[in-house]
């Protein structure tokens, strides 16, 4: 059923008994054109550009659990596309323009809210470093603005300009970046691509690849094999112990990233404010609730949950520029689990064995991708090959050096 | 040496060497101004020779009283030996002859604060910031440890059951551990505001 | 809060450590290929389960641990010094 | 009259000797010390707390502790405003002033209730089907709407004037909880001598027993309480801590625990934490957290005067306060006789016991015949009433209409859910118990024992053996082996109906059947999640926000799961449960911060010379924790004046600067230059002892790491500096070396970055000045040549000189021990008089050093090469960190940007750091060529200069092409030079 103001008032005269299932609970098929793995942000998104954009409908998303229960249920919601080295800038502004007419596109409204984005600078050297940044989005068609301190305190006042152990000198802005309601992303696509013919199935895990003459030919699952002579991976976070089981070693470490959430209150921040000086994110939920992050927990970790250090650090950050916090409560916190890669960038791309594709390494970008990163991996699975966007996202980039350091730390997925 | 043209790392606060403040319970926190402190570096394969040399203790964690001063074996191969300030270049002449062929000492006396920490209290007071065990049962006098305290690295000695704390700090960072020890001091009875001072970026 | 057990200094906060990465990748030989060196520099196993890595007691004894750490229940299974065979204590 | 309206004349633990004024939204009123707010308002009759966050609806106080979902306030005022507080925690102190939420203009007639007439609009999820058209209107027009109706209470105004603090503790056993169990626990570990610690939410210990009449071998639960308290508290080894809630319980058993120091107070006491987050290593836990009565879901089950049986109960027993006049109580168990036995002996009406069960229990029976209006087989059906309860609605097990019961209380016994947060936060799943009604703890690991309620044993007796037994328990796993071993009584089933949600109105109802108060989610709403396919647990959760609300689901959760349950046709333990996150109540976050915040967020390195610098007015730069020179302003002098004077008195005189924030590195042993020679890219083994030697570092990755002069002082002892930023990283760096990949070498090394402080002397009169501050020093070219380093002794103490320069000028650095750093500045001071001597700070050091084209930060990016800034052919034969992969396609690419000079075409053009090279001067948009790394505004150069990385870099030199600055609209057109603005040939230097 479309969703619009007439359904909702019919629906709520006879008390929403006529609302159909979002998506269909689908048993697997014997075989399909294409299996994605991993029902996530990344992996629907993945089906349904695949179905509209390719004519490829004889799809199967398999989910070990419920669907969107990795990282786009678990992450700060925050969206932007102000990165500096070419192939991130037009990758995730790709990202941003569908993400802009997402709504639409999916009759679903994931509450998409471009409040800006605001990345404090706390000295010259910092503001020039951003200027670099800034000039390279520019020049790139993306929207960023270097603002001075007077500007910075009009637009957030409740920031501490006296007290600052790192006093705030200005920012890097992106007005069109701003914050998407996560959960709403993964039904948002799950029932439009549902809608094209997708079979969404739950509670099914991948447990090994057939492979035949180098090219993989199916996959069996807790519910049988499944055939298919494309099958794409998207199941960041889990990355490395899914990709083993086709012999592929990746540049790819797991590690936690903690997410909180105070109690909901009345607007007092509009737009996402980072830190400069130490590491501290944050925006404000529609529901009120202060939703904020840090940096990884700086440990190999597969497990949800984080930990106190991070947390005295993010919170000490919070702190440092925002001491209207100090009596806010927080209500939850949480962990995820990133696939780092030794650059800090993801990887899209096809794989050593024949019909198998790769979608990875999202680091801490991968919400914020999640359209284009569907989008272009539904193009490389339908192609055979990388679409310009994606076409530096390789695994063999670490061996030729052609590597995309956006924080220029090297290969050490764990320096903050 | 002794010259009165050295500074100390608090000179700034207008402290003079020994001069502290006080708390209730007999809680009393000061500086000792400077102390000779030397990192004892043993060569590969040395350790046992500097030990002897020096009749240190090679074991962790416990304060050895030898000749030259007190050692702590802060790791495999290395201590730090802390002397009174008049013995300083003394016992870095015989420490250096000592160790020709097993070893190096550098000299890092003026490179350390070194504050001292009493009083029933002055447990309550390390626990505010650090992680370790300082209750009777687990470390006593003698005892010693390199931990990090609000961020600032320290090496922690008891030297009594008062109990008494030596507390080692680089001499960068010994404002900002200062006004750490005053404000952590303060829910005890310290007062420390004619001790701290705002530091300033212009 | 992990709880490292020092082999020097005793149980530490996970604060007093500097994480260093994977402990089972060798620095090839001088004249390896590009390719072993890349593999050495960036390609990891990434374990579910026990994971064994480098740990720097930098708040501490500064020495290398070699840690061997289950990645999901983040239980600590043995340490070691990196900078001695076996681990030992120096002589 | 009216402060003591539903204040019991007798009884209850409030002291009557102590009373206390109050505010709620402007009105004054009165109440006792031992009151919490919610029994201080009750006491004066007021029941109406607060609005619903979706509905608006009226709602009044539900519970007695922290699981309260309703009567939320804000309370204080200002910089310390605290919103959504719950009444029922808040202590009460004279001058507490509290103000409702979520209510426009006043709390009685909120005009925000007219959402209740759309409220069949407003069913869950309902906004992710609408708000869509047009798309334009989301930001200005919904998005604003939603937002300002969102939260509920209001930020503080300001910044948090209060202080908080942490505390570290290391008890053999802690124990979570100080009700029955949880004292009985602590006793038994903290008697065998284990170092025990309990800690409590409540001011009071005692548990559910503060709020009951039982006696405890005769005697009051109280007096029991204080018994006990006093024994673990002479033992010695006992703490206790009051006001304290266990927040988490994260890896390795480490547990956060929230101390509320001072909130029961108008303001912390001097020096006193407002609250304080203790940071505790227990060997063994025990929890001992009780249980909660859950509520029932049957139509406006959340009219004010709809409140659980045990809190009905408990304002009664321990505030001596009625809730009502006439009291209906709802039951599934006995536990609504409990309450009725009570009120009556407090000469409360009870004027109904309605009772889910048909069958009798001992108890009803027992109440029965002493008189209670007992109704077996009755449902509720609906409260009924206007903004209160004035009435309750019942049909029988049948489903026949009975009659309406007027009432201006329903007190609801809906069963118990242990308090099993801290036990599944790890990820484990609470096990669904049939037999009790209740999820159960998971299993536990070795250093976990729960006991009590929290695992489902109820009976008063049998928590104070399981207690005892699990804390003898922990005592003897943490080590105290003497504890005795005591059997653990099993859970008792529960005689009770399962009813968690009643059955529908007969005939139409408006009502709503409410699952979680406090975020407005109804019975229908998860049936209607379901029927969308969100049925998974979490997507129930994520999509109705079931449980998401302050209380984290502390009442709601169970219900929930159970009508999810029967919509799915599932039993409730194959639907599951959420993941339950800490902290298991909201904390405040300036106490995870603690003393780490504002201007102490992080210490700060002062460098010996500071007060030198001070007294000659410098400006600081944050250089990582470092507080650095930035520049010396004379009277009337702005920024740009300064740095231009401080630049050109380098080169026409004399400058001097403070570098002792380099980092320093004493290098040791045989070996020591055969290690450089693996740090370094260039060769080493040959440098000559009394000489330095400028190396560059690179990562294994084969980009640039770090750079730095090192001097080899003796045979076998270097000593090595490296920049501010990375002297950490450097040491870290050189000891994985050592320990892991040379592990042969003989070398030792640590840092003295501390020990030695230094100043650069640089300019034409340096060596003069240097002749003029150390008599008897030959500082002859000859004595001391380029890249010399010679020991000495500067007025009786140790001081090194190297003949080293960043600014291409003539120059020294001079290191002497830290203590004599502020007289190595003055004594320059003097020396360096008749030279006018110039201090200079990192701004004019960046000129100078961009003049002559060295490297710095901006340039080390961590991405560049060393062929990238022009010092490829360093790269020596031998082996050395980062030279395999130096050598990858991706790093030795002919188009990579390389290191180039740069300056405007027009001479008053300026240059901005962080520009992009380009072609096309038209154009904002276009392909980048490179960046400008590095500006100066040179006086020596008479322009402002620059270093920048450009696609084909030296082969481009002399060309003409365009700094584009879009952030600022600026296109400036440039000339590509060699990266050398000044004395190329490098004479001054030598001279």
């Amino acid at each position: 059923m479309n969703y619009s103001e007439i359904s909702l008032f019919r629906e709520g005269l006879r008390g929403h008994v006529g609302w159909p299932r979002a998506w269909r609970d689908a048993r697997p098929k014997p075989s399909y054109d294409a299996v994605i793995i991993g029902g996530g942000g990344h992996g629907l998104a993945t089906a349904y550009y695949l179905a509209k954009n390719h004519g490829v409908s004889n799809v199967a998303v398999l989910e070990k659990g419920w669907i969107g229960g990795g990282n786009v249920g678990r992450n700060t919601t925050i969206i932007r596309s102000n990165y500096m080295l070419a192939p991130n800038t037009l990758f995730y502004e790709h990202a941003m323009k569908l993400w802009e007419g997402l709504e639409r596109e999916l009759n679903f409204n994931v509450m998409v809210s471009q409040r800006g984005v605001l990345n404090l600078y706390h000295s010259d050297a910092q503001r020039d470093a951003f200027a670099r940044r800034g000039n390279a989005m520019r020049l790139s068609g993306v929207d960023a603005e270097l603002l001075d301190a007077d500007d910075v305190r009009r637009l957030v006042p409740m920031l501490d300009f006296e007290n600052a152990r790192f006093p705030i000198e200005g920012g890097l802005f992106q007005p069109r970046g701003g914050t998407v309601r996560h959960d709403a992303v993964a039904w948002g696509y799950a029932r439009a691509a549902d809608a094209l013919g997708v079979d969404i199935i739950q509670n099914c895990e991948a447990t090994a690849f057939r492979i035949e003459g180098g090219a993989v030919v199916g996959v069996e699952t807790t519910s049988g094999f499944i055939s298919a002579e494309k099958i794409g991976i998207a199941v960041a976070g889990h990355t490395s112990e899914l990709a083993r089981k086709a012999d592929l070693r990746l540049p790819i470490e797991s590690h936690v990233l903690q997410a909180f959430v105070t109690e909901g209150v009345k607007p007092i921040l509009d737009t996402v404010v980072t830190f400069g000086a130490g590491h501290f994110y944050i925006s404000q939920s529609d529901k009120g609730g202060l939703v904020f992050g840090g940096d990884l927990d700086g440990y190999n970790s597969y497990a949800q949950r984080g930990g106190f250090p991070m947390m005295h650090h993010v919170m000490s950050g919070g702190m440092a520029i925002m001491p209207r916090l100090g009596r806010l409560r927080l209500l939850r916190h949480w962990g995820g689990i990133m696939d780092m890669t030794m650059d800090g960038s993801p990887i899209i791309c096809k794989t050593k064995v024949d019909g198998l594709y790769l979608n990875g390494g999202w680091c801490y970008g991968g919400f914020k991708a999640t359209p284009a990163s569907g989008w272009c991996f539904a193009h490389t699975i339908a192609n055979d090959a990388s679409h310009d966007l994606n076409a530096a996202f390789t695994i063999d980039r670490f061996r030729t050096g052609a590597l995309l350091d956006e924080k220029g730390v090297g290969p050490n997925p764990w320096i903050q | 040496m002794g010259n009165n043209d050295f500074i100390t790392p608090l000179s700034h606060l207008g402290l003079r060497e020994g001069e502290g403040v006080a708390g209730g319970d007999g809680l009393h926190l000061w500086d000792r101004g400077r102390v000779g402190f030397f990192q004892i570096l043993a060569r590969k394969g040395r350790t046992g020779a500097v030990a002897t040399a020096l009749g240190f203790d090679e074991a962790p964690r416990l304060a050895s009283h030898g000749v030259y001063g007190t050692a702590f074996a802060t790791t495999p191969g290395e201590w730090v030996l802390v002397c009174n300030d008049d013995e300083a270049s003394e016992t870095l002449r015989t420490v250096s002859g000592a160790l020709v062929g097993s070893g190096y000492v550098s000299d890092q006396s003026f490179g350390r604060a070194a504050f001292r920490l009493s009083g029933v209290k002055a447990r309550l007071v390390l626990a505010k910031g650090c992680a370790l065990d300082w209750s009777p049962s687990v470390r006593g006098a003698g005892a010693c440890a390199q931990t990090s305290m609000a961020g600032i690295g320290v090496i922690i000695h008891q030297i009594d059951d008062a109990p008494t704390y030596d507390l080692y700090c680089y001499a960068g960072f010994a404002d900002s551990f200062w006004r750490w020890l005053i404000c952590a001091g303060e829910e005890f009875g310290v007062d420390g505001r004619r001790l701290t001072k705002e530091w300033k970026r212009d | 809060m992990h709880q490292i057990p020092c082999p020097w200094c005793g149980v530490r906060d996970e604060t007093e450590f500097q994480y260093q990465g994977d402990a089972t990748v060798r620095r090839p030989a001088a004249e390896a290929s590009e390719e072993a060196y890349a593999n050495y520099v960036y390609f990891r196993e990434n374990p579910k389960g026990v994971h064994i890595e480098y740990w720097r007691h930098t708040g501490g004894c500064r020495r290398l641990l070699v840690v061997e750490r289950d990645t999901v229940s983040h239980d600590i299974k043995a340490v070691r010094f990196a900078h001695i065979p076996g681990g030992g204590e120096d002589a | 009259m009216k402060t003591t309206a539903y204040r019991l004349s007798s009884g209850g633990a409030v002291d009557r000797s102590r009373p206390l004024s109050f505010q709620f939204d402007g009105a004054a009123y009165q109440g006792f010390a031992g009151d919490t707010l919610a029994s201080a308002l009750l006491a004066n009759g007021v029941r109406l707390f607060g609005r619903s966050f979706k509905y608006h609806r009226p709602r009044g106080v539900m519970a007695l502790g922290s699981a309260e979902p309703n009567a939320l306030v804000e309370l204080r005022a200002g910089a310390q405003r605290e919103p959504n507080i719950q009444a029922t925690m808040a202590e009460l102190y004279d001058g507490l002033v509290a103000r409702s939420q979520n209510r426009f203009p006043s709390l009685r007639y909120d005009l925000m209730a007219a959402n209740q007439l759309a409220a069949r609009f407003f069913v869950a999820g309902f906004y992710y089907k609408t708000f869509m058209w047009p798309s334009a209107f989301w930001e200005p027009v919904y998005e604003k709407l939603i937002r300002r109706a969102a939260g509920l209470g209001r930020a503080a105004d300001a910044g948090d004037p209060d202080r908080y603090d942490h505390m570290h503790a290391h008890p053999d056993v802690l124990v979570v909880g100080g009700g029955p169990s949880g004292l009985a626990a602590a006793r038994a570990a903290s008697r065998v001598g284990a170092r025990t610690m309990l800690v409590d939410e409540n001011p009071n210990l005692g548990g559910a027993l503060r709020f009951e009449r039982t006696a405890i071998d005769g005697a009051p639960g109280d007096m029991w309480t204080d018994q006990i308290t006093s024994e673990i508290a002479d033992c010695g080894n006992g703490e206790i801590l009051r006001r304290t809630t266990a927040l988490g319980r994260y890896d390795h058993n480490v547990v956060l625990a929230l101390e509320r120091v001072s909130d029961h107070l108008p303001t912390p006491e001097k020096g006193r934490p407002r609250q304080r987050l203790w940071i505790i290593r227990p060997k063994q836990i025990v929890v001992a957290s009780g249980a909660e009565e859950r509520p029932i879901a049957f139509a406006d089950n959340d009219k004010p005067g709809v409140m659980l049986s045990s809190a009905v109960r408990g304002f009664v027993n321990r505030y001596a306060v009625a809730p009502g006049r006439r009291v209906a109580i709802v039951t599934v168990n006995d536990d609504g006789y409990l309450t009725a036995r009570d009120l009556k002996a407090a000469g409360v009406d009870v004027t109904l016991i309605a009772d889910a069960r048909g069958r009798t229990s001992v108890v009803s029976a027992e109440l029965e015949a002493a008189g209670a209006p007992v109704l077996r087989n009755a449902l509720p059906e609906q409260a009924l009433g206007g903004i209160e309860v004035s009435g309750l609605r019942l049909q029988n097990a049948a489903g026949d209409r009975l009659a309406d019961h007027p009432c201006d209380v329903i007190a609801v016994a809906g069963g118990y859910n242990p308090r099993i947060q801290l036990l599944s936060q790890s990820g484990a799943a609470p096990v669904w118990r049939e037999d009790l009604l209740s999820f159960v703890p998971p299993e536990t690991d070795d250093a976990t024992q729960v006991a009590g309620a929290c695992r489902g044993v109820y009976d008063l007796k049998a928590c104070i053996e399981d207690g005892v037994a699990a804390g003898a328990e922990a005592a003897r796993r943490a080590g105290f082996t003497d504890a005795a071993d005591a059997p653990r009584p099993e859970p008792r089933p529960v005689a009770a109906a399962k009813l968690f949600e009643a059955p529908k109105p007969i005939g139409r109802s408006r009502g709503k059947a409410f699952v979680d108060f406090q975020n407005d989610v109804t019975a229908d709403d998860v049936r209607l999640a379901v029927r969308e396919g969100y049925e998974a647990v979490e997507h129930l959760k994520r999509y109705t926000t079931l449980g998401m609300a302050t209380d984290q689901g502390k009442l709601s959760s169970v219900n929930g799961l159970a009508v999810l349950a029967e919509a799915r046709g599932k039993p409730i333990a194959e639907v599951g449960t959420t993941r339950f996150r800490p902290p298991y109540a909201p904390a405040a976050i300036g106490a995870f911060a603690g003393y780490e915040r504002g201007e102490t967020f992080q210490p700060v390195r002062r460098t010996a010379m500071h007060r030198s610098h001070e007294q000659a007015c410098a400006t600081f730069v944050e250089a990582g924790q470092w507080l650095r020179p930035r520049y010396y302003a004379r009277a009337g002098e702005d920024m740009t004046a300064a740095i231009r004077r401080e630049a050109a008195a380098v080169r026409n005189t004399l400058g001097v600067c403070d570098v002792s924030t380099l980092g320093k590195i004493d290098v040791y042993g045989p070996d020591a230059m055969e290690f450089l020679n693996r740090l370094y890219i260039n060769n080493w083994a040959k440098l000559p002892v009394g000489k330095a030697r400028y190396g560059v570092m690179l990562r294994e990755d084969g980009h640039i790491f770090d750079d730095g002069t090192t001097s080899r002082l003796s045979d076998d002892h270097c000593f090595l500096t490296c920049t501010t930023a990375n002297a950490a990283r450097v040491l870290a760096h050189m000891e994985y070396a050592a320990e892991v990949l040379f592990p042969d070498y003989d070398v030792t090394f640590c840092s003295a970055t501390e020990q030695w402080c230094g100043v650069a002397i640089a300019g034409p009169n340096s060596r003069n000045a240097l002749g003029k501050l150390f008599d008897g020093f030959d500082v002859s070219d000859a004595a001391l040549p380029f890249m010399g380093v010679a020991e000495t002794e500067l007025f009786g103490v140790k001081a090194r000189v190297f003949r080293i320069s960043f600014s291409g000028e003539l120059a020294y650095e001079i290191n002497v021990p830290w203590g004599a750093g502020e007289m190595l500045w003055r004594r320059l001071m003097e020396a360096g008089a008749e030279f006018d001597i110039t201090p200079y700070g990192t701004e004019a050091l960046s000129v100078l050093r961009i003049e002559k084209g060295h490297i710095a930060g901006p340039e080390i990016d961590g991405r560049t090469t060393a062929a990238d800034v022009g010092l490829g052919r360093m790269m020596a034969k031998k082996d050395f960190i980062g030279k395999t992969l130096a050598a990858r396609p991706g790093l030795t690419a002919a188009d990579r940007p390389a290191l180039v000079g740069v300056r405007p075409v027009s001479a008053e053009d300026r240059l901005r750091g962080g520009a992009h090279f380009v072609k096309d001067p038209d154009r904002f948009e276009q392909e980048s060529l490179g960046w400008v790394s590095s500006v100066a505004d040179s006086p020596n150069v008479g322009s402002w200069i620059g270093l920048g990385f450009l696609k084909g870099g030296a082969a481009r030199l002399g060309e003409r092409i365009y700094a584009a600055y879009p952030l600022k609209a600026e296109m400036t057109e440039v000339e590509i030079c060699a990266p050398c603005f000044v004395d190329p040939e490098g004479e001054r230097l030598r001279g």
